[in-house]
């Protein structure tokens, strides 16, 4: 195995042993904590994908925000939900079913796509992915629709979100 | 000759031809030597501690008319060292029901969320850690880690104060990631860049000079992400004890004491690069040594102001903080953000590159953005004036008017 | 040299198991986690996509940036609501929040 | 592009080790004499009462909220702020027009009074 076999390896296993834990942690906050360590595994294989502007986006928006936001919640929620007892609802065996089946699904049929095993290529010469995002983000013929779209949609969810969580009971 | 010109990246090169000779293939020589700059420049950072906090302590002193350390070694200049062995041999006291874990991972993280910052930044032209091309984001985004640390500290605690600690300090330093991201826009807008490297080398005139507005803004919102006087409510001591770090005993509530000092110095230093050229002057192109040099007196006039600010200002409102960014900072950010990329598209419409007049342009801007802010600052507090100074209902006026 | 084949499994499990979370967990908060990390999983493919088979393209790329807003934006808006269920019926088990049921 | 990371990869493992060593030599040479009295949770002199976890305002979450939703627009504007020098005009308005809907987002939660504290 080379170095970045490796370092990917390593770094998947984390990251998926963390979220095997975010979603069976009795505490919440500890859900919450190892799903910032799940995250961060994310980021560093967008590393290993040359899009370190992916890597840090995802530290600033995953860990810094929301994160963060979800650790508020669980604050703010707290009361009735001590960490004793179960946080598994009573259906919880048909749902591992259901995960490990569909995985055996996806399995399959990735494995049977020709292009499944491609080795990465090289970047081609020249390009910039940074500025050609920045550049196809405003062009109309590329994505400047979605781009205006995101930030309508964020300012709807921000002010829906105040709204929500401010009205009196 | 060389060696001195350059002494830093003539020691690597040597080395890397040492190893290379040693049949060391090249990507293991590389990784070998990369592993050796961070290593000092890990150590340096936490070196600079040390000498950073007699600084501190000498200023603050002399500002209050005290005399400071002065007992060990030349005014005082070692006194950190007994400091520090004391506070080695300080006992740990881990609170009752505290999270364990988490308890002792936070320090560590609230530390290292401000070392990693040093790896972007570039103390001449060939001593870099990493020029990554996101380094402008990957500073923010390892200031994420650094709330992260805080706010591990104040759960885990299991201390009302350290929670409330916590929570006032995310709100705060979340808050005032606002207008930092939008004060670094700017230089990424005129340096066409997010490479730290890269956006000190565009410097021809200094950002601080194009756009002095940006630099201020980040200036005082780094302030406020740093958390001390006048931001640190987060620590407020005649409020909440000592905020998050109320259980923390001997090297680990250190370590946040570390952090603070070090974040301190960091953001100055980051000023430095981003805003006022960093190791760019006479001669460091030739000279990279001459830049080091530039940087760190850049560097240190920078650090003597965030000294000054803390010493001079008293500690602001929880209310008052938060109008300061929400409705002070951020505005003017979003404002002056929109004008230069508008004066500079316009400059490329226009086909005028010359740098007098694209600085001259630039300038003429953020004045006329400060005095807009000014004028709108003055109508906004005489009126505040005129609110304060009317009489209002004391405790007794609901019975005066219930007799009317 | 990584093969594609490696990420899309990473992400196929990093799926699976945030589905798991979201079906077995009682807590809404936790549910919502559960659909980040399928967020998540998304995100690597379509990184991984980009990367591997079209990396002059840019669609890749502008889809994650655009997950990440949605992501943001179900975050907002969903912690919202369970924060104020939670005020009105003190409750943030899924199963209890039953409001539309009759 | 993948060795700058590399720099940043070893100086994170570094950076973990820094603060970690020390933390754990102290431990080492302090004493260790615990006792009940020294463990207690600190409150003003009192044995501390009731549950850490005491019921939080809203406003904090509003603030996280509000930081989230800019953190994320602000995001999108990194990569138009790289790609300027190729933009034609239109790009850049429809940048700008994307800071103005950031603006109005901000009055709008100023208007809500969410910016107040109180």
């Amino acid at each position: 195995m080379d170095p970045l076999q490796i370092i990917f390896f390593i770094f998947a296993v984390i990251t998926l042993v963390a979220a095997f834990l975010v979603v069976t942690a009795k505490s919440l906050v500890h859900s919450a904590l190892w799903l910032i360590l799940a995250l961060f595994g994310v980021a560093v294989l967008y590393v290993l994908l040359d899009a370190g502007f992916f890597a840090a986006a995802q530290v600033l928006i995953y860990i810094g925000a929301i994160a963060i936001l979800f650790i508020f919640a669980v604050m703010l929620t707290r009361k009735d939900l001590r960490d004793a007892g179960s946080q598994q609802n009573g259906t919880w065996p048909l749902a591992a079913v259901l995960a490990v089946v569909l995985f055996a699904g996806l399995f399959f049929i990735l494995s049977s796509w020709s292009s499944f095993g491609m080795p990465k290529p090289d970047m081609p010469a020249g390009a910039n992915a940074l500025s050609d995002l920045g550049l196809a983000l405003v062009s109309a013929n590329a994505y400047l629709l979605p781009f205006e779209l995101a930030s309508v949609l964020l300012v709807a969810a921000m002010i829906g979100a105040i709204y929500v969580s401010l009205i009196k009971k | 000759m060389e060696f001195l010109r350059d002494p830093i990246s003539f020691i690597g090169n040597w080395l890397e031809g040492l190893l290379l000779g040693w049949k060391m293939a090249p990507s293991a020589a590389t990784a070998l030597i990369q592993l050796l700059g961070a290593f000092i420049v890990g150590t340096f950072s936490l070196a600079l501690v040390i000498f950073t906090i007699w600084v501190e302590r000498k200023l603050y002193a002399r500002i209050q008319d005290r005399l400071g350390p002065n007992r060990v070694g030349p005014w005082g200049i070692f006194q950190t060292f007994p400091d520090m062995i004391k506070i080695f041999t300080k006992e740990y006291i881990t609170p009752d029901g505290a999270d364990k874990v988490v308890y002792n991972l936070a320090p560590i993280l609230t530390v290292s969320a401000v070392i990693l910052l040093w790896a972007v930044i570039p103390f001449a032209r060939t001593v870099v850690g990493s020029d990554v091309n996101v380094g402008v984001l990957y500073i923010v985004a390892v200031g994420a880690i650094g709330t992260l640390g805080i706010i591990m500290a104040g759960w885990s605690s299991n201390n009302k104060y350290a929670l409330f600690g916590a929570f006032r300090t995310i709100s705060q330093m979340v808050s005032y990631e606002v207008p930092m991201v939008l004060a670094l826009l700017v230089p990424v807008l005129l340096g066409r860049t997010m490479g730290i490297n890269s956006l000190v080398e565009a410097q021809t005139v200094w950002f601080a000079v194009l756009s002095p507005l940006a630099a201020l803004l980040f200036f005082f919102s780094a302030q406020a992400e740093i958390g001390r006087a006048p931001f640190d409510l987060l620590e407020a001591e005649s409020e909440l004890v000592a905020g998050y770090q109320t259980e923390y005993s001997g090297l680990k509530f250190g370590m946040f004491y570390v952090g603070e000092f070090l974040h301190a110095f960091t953001v100055s230093a980051l000023t430095a690069s981003l805003f006022l050229g960093g190791w760019r002057g006479p001669g460091a192109e030739q000279w990279p040594i001459l830049g080091m040099a530039y940087f760190f007196v850049k560097t240190f006039i920078v650090y003597f102001f965030v000294i000054v600010l803390r010493i001079t200002m008293p500690r602001l409102r929880i209310d008052q903080m938060l109008n300061f960014n929400w409705k002070f900072l951020t505005p003017v950010a979003l404002v002056l953000l929109i004008a230069t990329a508008l004066v500079e598209k316009g400059l490329q419409l226009v086909g005028q590159d010359s740098m007098v007049l694209r600085t001259v342009v630039h300038l003429g801007m953020n004045l006329l953005i400060v005095w807009g802010t000014v004028e709108i600052l003055r109508r906004s507090a005489r009126k505040e004036r005129q609110r304060v100074s009317e009489p209002r209902p004391v405790a007794i006026a609901p019975q005066t008017q219930a007799s009317d | 040299m990584i093969p594609l084949s490696w990420y899309l499994l990473f992400a196929a499990a990093l799926f699976c198991i945030g589905l798991f979370g979201v079906l077995s967990r009682k807590n809404a908060v936790a549910i919502l986690m559960g659909i980040e990390l399928m967020l998540n999983a998304v995100n690597v493919n379509l990184i991984a996509f980009w990367r591997y088979l079209a990396p002059a393209g840019i669609a890749g790329q502008a889809f994650a940036i655009m997950v990440f807003a949605v992501a943001a934006a179900e975050v907002a808006v969903g912690l919202a609501l369970i924060i104020s269920v939670y005020r009105r019926r003190d409750t943030v088990a899924a199963d209890e929040i039953d409001m539309l049921k009759w | 592009m993948l060795n700058d990371w590399l720099f940043i990869g070893l100086f994170f493992l570094i950076v973990a080790i820094f603060p970690g060593a020390p933390i754990l030599i102290a431990g080492l040479l302090a004493p260790k004499r615990t006792t009940p009295a020294k463990t207690q949770v600190y409150e003003c002199g009192m044995e501390t009462v009731g549950d850490t976890w005491v019921q939080f305002k809203v406003q904090y979450y509003v603030f996280a909220l509000t930081f989230l939703v800019f953190d994320v627009e602000l995001v999108f504007l990194f990569p138009w702020a790289v790609a300027f020098d190729k933009l034609p005009l239109v790009g850049v308005v429809s940048g700008i027009v994307f800071i103005l809907i950031l603006f109005v987002e901000l009055l709008a939660a100023w208007r809500k009074g969410v910016l107040e504290w109180v």
